[in-house]
């Protein structure tokens, strides 16, 4: 993947709890999507869920920032609890941000007014701090000279580095992808994953659905497998991919990597 | 020439009322009755020698002038009134006179109104394109009163706006009036009021420009009425017509004697045909309008000129 | 480089005509041109023809004689003494009428309906449905008569208000009547008022109405400065004042002083004599007119809606819900802005067809365009050709101007691609 | 590597947790409510509301569609039989009327004994459209396709059988004229031939023909004249002849406005705009008014026939803006494969282009043609007798003066019923379309 | 690229010309795209073009079948000279045929209809002949058990080949090929390959804008490099890729060849 030497061992993880999430379950209609789900997640972690397709996944980390509601179970994040007080969950998104595989820009707004809309209106920033805050980032996604242009002029690749600025510019402590390389063609899944790892090397927590294995042995510091709602197995990378304890896992891994 | 037209379509079109009863309605089998009706049957059996030979065009008080100018419709008998404008500037032949009418106000007996020049204010249905319309607005000028018109298609129409209190008053022809007043489910709660506005002589017409055809449709119209006035009527006309009598100008009327049914292009016995279609002027006023039918008109100025009306034929020679 | 010899100089044939690829269009265009002119010349002869065997030859002077008959809603003074010009305009003017208040309240009501359709409500978005395909699977002809119909069969002559012992009574504190002749609404009135003036001699338009129109203009326009130093406030301090109070009270306040200064009250109907007085009058020709147009047209723009807000992908909704924001600004931010790009170009055609369908005013009446020009003028004169060639021009003319602004919109909104 | 983690807590699953039933009452009937109808306050307030209006309405209406007559003979019979049925206070629904008027609501003052021939006439049309319209109609039935605009008008109208043969025989000639001319001049010439051969034929030739060979071998049905016409089987009449003209001349006329060729272009952008710009009505004044003056003098044809010429106008021109955007929609690549193969332009256009650009359209198409369905009732505006047209001379009856709803909601509901059908089938057809490659 | 052995001595090129450009000069507007091209094939010859974006080729090749007009200069193809006159065009567009870069497949008919429509509207083939053609070709390009499918059923690579037999089944004489390759996954591009392959080892005059350049080693007898719209160099493969002259071509070929 990404041949940026990265190094480990400033990847720090702290003991403060960043997400909880207790016996959780949830259901689409009568269909049992997540089943009771435990999760801690300190500071700091660089997780990566994987499985099957169905499996879950994007629906768990879509309860994690409340844009599903989860049935039974707890979910608390950086010590708010989710339930239906729309304070919290106000709260809460804007602790959290979230990339998504289709990239989901405001193609009405240039690519600074996406990132400047949500620390206006959100966090009532005055413009000019909001811009300049978006001029940080995405010159850190190394985008800058495309500011003032639409995300419709923007390459696949470009447009997700976007999104990931104009998540950033919230100033979130946790971030949140769903499959964010996946709708990429391959020459820019490197400069989308390159930009994750940068993320990573400056202690954001991360939880990251993919399936870009040079990725998460290189970034995780944890690996979830998921299967059927349920998580299935997790495991520092090493461990995970060199010596998967579940079958279900191994099979996975052995269509994953045989590919 | 339209005498050819409608000999080759075997049909004479002929533009009548949507609906007035007694001037023109379809009856429940669809067979169309009425005083103008009759008009076109009588052209009709004059003609092609069978008076169901017609094709009914129902027009509107707007529409019936375009049917004819644009040839939909071979004559027109649907009340028209015979005025200079439609005469010279629309470019129409008025062949004669088969009711002389005038305009007349219709209000609900419970207004409590006695004179049209008590109408101030009043909501007044009219139908549109009609001399009705002008007369109207010509009417509340000089008497200096305010009126607000309800423009309408049909006479079908205004009767349901009439009866339903969306307008005070309705105004049409008298004869119309009449007719409207007729069909009523109480006839008496409704008064005509006494003021006629206008004279309407209304008859039949045809597009300038084809004389042939104008005089078919006068003279037919006439000896309708001269037959009235010889006492030829559909009971006698059969033994009338079977050899030539003492009266020589019924005789030339029924044409046994002179040629006058060729000199129009027609078969000698085109007036007998026409007679016998429904009767002679005096019996198709009876059967359709006069006292003894619910719409109940009096002869008044349709009466022959011998009974001090204005009905004259001019002469059969 | 070599030297190359050039494309050898054809002499020209006649197979070239359609042949080459060069001149058979031309052939074909000079083909077209030909064929089509000669049938607009056999068309325009044959009319020729036609009229002078009829003796009427084109001409529009008849527009400048008396039309001798009476209009009842009349925007503009008139007389059955004035021309049949100043008619048509009045009816011009009663189409333009009829037009804009349909197309208010039937994006209005499409707009609610659309939005009702993707309610999560099953029986309101259910009943919406049986709204949509009841209206627009209906012949809106039928819609117009149906509701002449409902307004005169069922509501009360001005008659039943008459009396001690009247069936039916003024609602809202007798300030207005329904009635089957039409709906009697209070009218503003002015006790010192400045009078009329009078624009080229042709119709009079009241300064009461200029003066308050100048002053709500004034009034918007302040609240806009409000609104933008709103912006400006927020932009440097990120906190947005609360101003709706301010702004409506620039715009209230002055309008209220005006309006207290020309001594403004409503005139309310009153009956007298065969029909209320006073008060503003909707016939029912232009109610029926109106609403039937409009829930008929409201249908369709529910459906250009409920696409629009469809159209916009669910990922733009979570993704603003994630970055924090609040359900209204989503909307306000978000949705509405690219909603309304793809919701505006049909509405606009829909308005476009409101238009051409008020034209059947006719049926119940309504003295539009069609029922003047169109309909009485033709009668009386006989002017059919003219008549009608004038009437095409003045919807052609209406659907030129919208259609214009609609590919300003267009231009001006389309969102900018690779 | 390690000692950064504060989780090496490694966790395996080792039994896999089973689907278990939700907790709550999100399902179920009550679920069902609750989440459909009383989500929130707003939502049981809004259910409420308009459960309040759909009882209102039915309340209303209910007993007046029930307590009806169906039998009596004029409206005064009427009322008094339902009085005397339900009570004196009661008003209700007089569908004798329709009862009465049934065949002519329907058939206009068509002939009563000769029904049979639009009704047969019809099925026709509905059998020649069927392979159009369905998949699984056998290609045999396409013979009746192209009879169908022969044999449905003569039955409609009657006459001599000679005369839609000679039509037909209109059409072998302009094959012929195209084999004869093409070979030897291309197919520009060709094409011209084929349209001016068969129209040279129509107007000099055919009714002089057809009345040659009637009088050798008179076969014919009783002619009926279109002033009989009326009721839904005008509204049919003058909808599906619009319909099926105007597909073919829509198709010409989105071709010459995408063509590159400036006059042809420009001429075919004037007619859309100009038909698309103005009121059908007007179009329907100009078929009543002014056509007849457009026409060499003494012409004088049938009412019927020119506002169906107009209303095909008016239709075409709309389903040529449908077609244009569906032939903007097809990939330019499509264009040049076939050229590139050596098909040429139209060949291109009906193998290549065409197929695909109305495969696209079909949704716009359907509801113009549903437009043009509705808007004939505007026929009754110039004086036909459509079945708005009859509800107003119905009316004229002495016995049915004054009933208005039965007459209109019959009426609605017919349209209603064509209509809605017409839009669910393109739904359907879309539906099969979109899966249809897949 | 290919693994398939192929006897570059069973690959003859016969001395009769098959297209000759003399001097040919194309503008767009006022851009002058192709200026003064001259080159002559001979049939069988395999010729590929290479060449930077935007430098001409598809343009160069779209000249050949009059799919864009040029303004100046001639082309004679099987001895048929390329001028305004529609016979002449459809003559050669007859014995040309041409494989595009997305392949453009009528999505409306099948893989059988795809590849008789032509033969059957412009060769006038009876059906059944066509539809045998169409079957030889098919199984040529080894699917004839698509034949009843829809384009849209099949992969790219499939589609690609489908093309490919399209064009064969109206026998042209030379195939002109517009990166037949460049839309399709890198498993699928073998499979057209080999299928090109297998034309030119049946003698077929073929010119190929492509950058495959195992391809161009080899099949190919002659490599064209264009740049700014003109001819830059051209020469045998071993020659052309080992020893380029132009510093154009180096540039160029090192960038490819790098990647
Ligand atoms: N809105 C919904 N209503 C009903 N079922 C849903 C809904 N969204 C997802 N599902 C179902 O829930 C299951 C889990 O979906 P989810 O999207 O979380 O899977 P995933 O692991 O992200 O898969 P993928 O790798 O395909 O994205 C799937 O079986 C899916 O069909
Ligand atoms: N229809 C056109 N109108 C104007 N310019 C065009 C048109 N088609 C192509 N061009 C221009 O002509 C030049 C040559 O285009 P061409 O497609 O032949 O390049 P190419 O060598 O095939 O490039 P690529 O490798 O990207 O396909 C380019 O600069 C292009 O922008
Ligand atoms: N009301 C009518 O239908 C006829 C009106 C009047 N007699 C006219 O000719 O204009
Ligand atoms: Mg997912
Ligand atoms: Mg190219």
């Amino acid at each position: 993947m990404s041949d940026t030497a990265i190094d480990r061992s400033r990847l720090t993880v702290s003991d403060e709890v960043a997400i909880q999430i207790l016996g959780m379950n949830k259901w689409y209609g009568a269909f049992h999507v997540l089943r009771d789900i435990n999760l801690t997640i300190n500071k700091g972690e660089r997780i990566v869920v994987c499985g099957p397709s169905g499996s879950g996944k994007s629906t768990l980390i879509r309860c994690i920032n409340r844009l599903e509601e989860h049935q039974s179970g707890k979910i608390v994040v950086d010590g708010i609890e989710l339930t239906n007080d729309l304070k919290h969950i106000d709260q809460v998104r804007s602790e959290v941000g979230m990339v998504f595989q289709h990239f989901n820009l405001f193609p009405h707004l240039t690519i600074l007014e996406n990132c400047t809309l949500a620390p206006i209106w959100v966090r009532k920033v005055p413009k000019k701090e909001a811009v300049e805050t978006a001029m940080y980032y995405l010159e850190k996604v190394k985008i800058p000279e495309q500011a003032n242009k639409y995300p419709g002029q923007l390459s696949g690749g470009q447009q997700q580095r976007v999104a990931i600025a104009r998540s950033l510019c919230m100033r979130p402590n946790i971030m949140l992808f769903d499959e964010p390389t996946s709708a990429l063609d391959p020459e820019m899944i490197k400069e989308v994953l390159d930009t994750m790892i940068q993320l990573a090397e400056e202690g954001m927590t991360m939880i990251c659905v993919t399936h870009e294995m040079g990725f998460a042995r290189q970034v995780a510091n944890r690996v979830i497998f998921m299967d059927q709602g349920q998580i299935v197995e997790q495991n520092e990378p090493e461990a995970f991919f060199n010596n998967p304890r579940s079958d279900r896992t191994r099979l996975f891994l052995s269509q994953i990597l045989g590919h | 020439a339209t005498l050819d037209d409608v000999k080759a379509r075997g049909k004479l079109n002929c533009g009548t009322n949507t609906g007035l009863v007694g001037f023109a309605a379809p009856d429940a089998n669809g067979d169309w009755q009425g005083f103008d009706v009759a008009v076109c049957r009588a052209v009709a059996a004059a003609v092609l020698g069978d008076s169901s030979a017609v094709e009914f065009v129902p027009t509107t008080g707007k529409t019936r002038f375009t049917a004819l100018a644009s040839g939909e419709i071979d004559m027109l008998v649907r009340n028209t009134t015979w005025t200079f404008s439609r005469d010279v500037d629309l470019k129409f032949t008025f062949v004669g006179v088969n009711y002389y009418d005038g305009q007349g106000f219709m209000v609900p007996k419970a207004l409590g109104v006695s004179s049209a020049k008590e109408l101030d204010g009043a909501t007044v249905c009219i139908q549109t394109g009609t001399t009705t319309e002008l007369n109207l607005a010509d009417f509340f000028r000089v008497n200096n009163i305010t009126y607000e018109p309800v423009p309408i298609e049909t006479n079908e129409q205004a009767q349901q706006q009439y009866l339903a209190g969306a307008c005070d008053v309705y105004t049409t022809d008298a004869s119309g009036l009449a007719a409207t007043r007729a069909t009523f489910e109480d006839p008496t709660a409704h008064v005509v009021l006494p003021e006629i506005i206008s004279k309407e002589p209304l008859g039949p017409l045809v597009r300038h420009g084809d004389d042939e055809w104008a005089d078919i449709v006068r003279w037919t119209l006439n000896a309708l009425i001269a037959a009235e006035e010889y006492g030829v009527t559909s009971a006698n006309i059969d033994e009338l017509a079977a050899a030539p009598t003492t009266n020589p100008e019924i005789n030339r009327l029924l044409g046994t004697e002179g040629g006058l049914g060729e000199m129009l292009g027609l078969p000698a016995d085109w007036a007998v045909k026409a007679i016998k279609a429904g009767g002679n002027y005096g019996e198709l006023f009876e059967k359709y309008i006069g006292q003894n039918t619910p719409i109940g008109l009096a002869r008044g100025l349709n009466a022959q000129w011998t009974d001090g009306g204005l009905m004259y034929a001019p002469p059969f020679r | 480089m070599t030297s190359y010899p050039d494309v050898s100089r054809e002499t020209f044939r006649l197979r070239m005509l359609i042949f080459d690829t060069r001149y058979r269009s031309l052939t074909i265009q000079v083909v077209a041109l030909i064929a089509f002119m000669l049938l607009v010349a056999w068309i325009v002869s044959n009319t020729v023809q036609n009229l002078a065997d009829l003796g009427k030859p084109i001409d529009f002077g008849f527009l400048t004689g008396a039309a001798q008959y009476d209009i009842n809603q009349t925007l503009i003074e008139y007389t059955n003494r004035d021309s049949h010009l100043r008619a048509a305009f009045v009816g011009l003017l009663n189409t333009l009428l009829v037009a804009a208040l349909g197309c208010t309240l039937a994006t209005v009501l499409g707009v609610i309906i659309g939005v009702l359709r993707l309610s999560r409500n099953w029986l309101v978005a259910r009943l919406m449905t049986v709204y949509v395909e009841l209206f627009r699977n209906v012949p809106v002809l039928l819609w117009i008569v149906f509701f002449m119909a409902i307004l005169i069969e069922t509501l009360p002559p001005p008659n039943a208000f008459r009396g001690e012992n009247a069936t039916a009574s003024m609602l809202l504190g007798d300030s207005v009547a329904l009635t089957n002749r039409g709906f009697y609404i209070p009218e503003p009135l002015f006790s010192r008022s400045l009078g009329d003036i009078s624009v080229f001699g042709a119709f009079d338009i009241s300064l009461d109405l200029i003066a308050f129109l100048a002053v709500l203009a004034a009034g918007l326009w302040a609240s806009a400065r409000i609104r933008a130093r709103a912006d400006r406030i927020q932009n440097q301090t990120g906190l947005r004042p609360t101003t709706w109070y301010l702004r409506l009270g620039v715009v209230a306040v002055p309008v209220l002083i005006v309006l207290v200064a020309l001594g403004f009250h409503l005139g309310y109907p009153e009956l007298k004599g065969f029909n209320f007085r006073g008060g503003i009058y909707m016939r029912n020709s232009l109610i029926a007119l109106w609403l039937a147009l409009s829930f008929y047209t409201a249908a369709f723009i529910a459906e250009i809606v409920r696409g629009g807000i469809l159209a916009i992908s669910k990922g733009q909704t979570e993704a603003a819900a994630a970055l924090g924001l609040r359900p209204n600004r989503i909307m306000s931010l978000v949705i509405l802005p690219q909603a309304l790009r793809v919701i505006i170009p049909p509405l606009i055609s829909q308005y476009l067809n409101l238009t051409k369908n008020s034209s059947l005013a006719i049926a119940v009446g309504y003295m539009d365009i069609t029922g003047t020009l169109g309909g009485i003028t033709m009668g009386q004169t006989g002017r059919e050709l003219e008549c009608v060639l004038l009437m095409m021009a003045f919807y052609l003319a209406i659907s030129l101007v919208i259609s214009t602004a609609m590919n300003w919109y267009d231009a001006r909104v389309r969102l900018v691609e690779r | 590597m390690s000692g950064t983690h504060a989780h090496s807590a490694a966790f395996v699953r080792d039994r896999m947790i089973p689907q278990e039933p939700p907790p709550d009452r999100s399902i179920g009937a009550l679920g069902w409510l609750r989440q459909n109808l009383f989500s929130s306050w707003l939502n049981a307030a809004l259910t409420l509301v308009s459960l309040a209006l759909i009882g209102a309405l039915l309340a209303a209406v209910l007993p007046w569609v029930v307590h009806s007559s169906w039998t009596a003979n004029s409206l005064s019979e009427c009322r008094e039989q339902i009085k005397a049925a339900y009570g004196p206070e009661e008003s209700g629904a007089c569908w004798a009327v329709i009862r009465e008027r049934w065949s002519q609501l329907i058939f206009g003052f068509y002939p009563s004994e000769i029904y049979w021939r639009p009704i047969l006439a019809f099925g026709t049309a509905l059998g020649g459209l069927a392979p159009v319209l369905f998949p699984g109609v056998p290609r045999r039935a396409l013979y009746l396709t192209a009879a169908a605009p022969f044999l449905v008008p003569w039955l409609l109208w009657g006459g001599t059988v000679w005369l839609p043969v000679a039509v037909a025989f209109g059409f072998v000639l302009g094959y012929a004229g195209f084999r004869v001319v093409a070979p030897w001049a291309g197919g520009i010439l060709g094409a011209i031939a084929a349209g001016l051969v068969p129209v040279l034929w129509w107007l000099l030739l055919a009714g002089k023909a057809a009345g040659g060979l009637q009088e050798i071998l008179p076969l014919g049905i009783e002619p009926v004249s279109s002033r009989n016409f009326g009721g839904f089987m005008l509204s049919i009449t003058i909808g599906l002849t619009a319909i099926t003209l105007s597909l073919p001349i829509g198709i010409l006329l989105a071709l010459g406005r995408q063509s590159r060729m400036f006059i042809v272009k420009v001429i075919c952008v004037g007619v859309i705009e100009f038909v698309r710009g103005v009121p059908l009505i007007t179009l329907l004044f100009v078929a009543w008014l002014l056509l007849n003056y457009f026409m060499p003098p003494n012409t004088n044809f049938d009412i019927i026939l020119r506002v169906i010429i107009m209303v095909t106008l008016f239709a075409s021109a709309y389903v040529a803006e449908v077609i244009r955007g569906g032939l903007a929609a097809l990939p330019r690549g499509q264009y040049e494969a076939a050229d590139a193969l050596g098909l040429d332009y139209w060949k291109a256009q009906r193998l290549i282009v065409m197929p695909q650009a109305l495969k696209i359209s079909i949704p716009g198409i359907v509801s113009t043609f549903i437009g043009v369905f509705k808007d004939t009732t505007l026929v009754s505006i110039i004086g036909l007798l459509d079945p708005v047209g009859f509800s107003n001379s119905i009316r004229a009856d002495v016995n049915w003066n004054g009933i208005v709803w039965e007459l209109y909601g019959f009426i609605a509901l017919m349209f209603f019923i064509f209509c809605f059908s017409m839009s669910r089938y393109s739904m359907y057809l879309e539906r099969r379309l979109r899966t249809g490659h897949r």
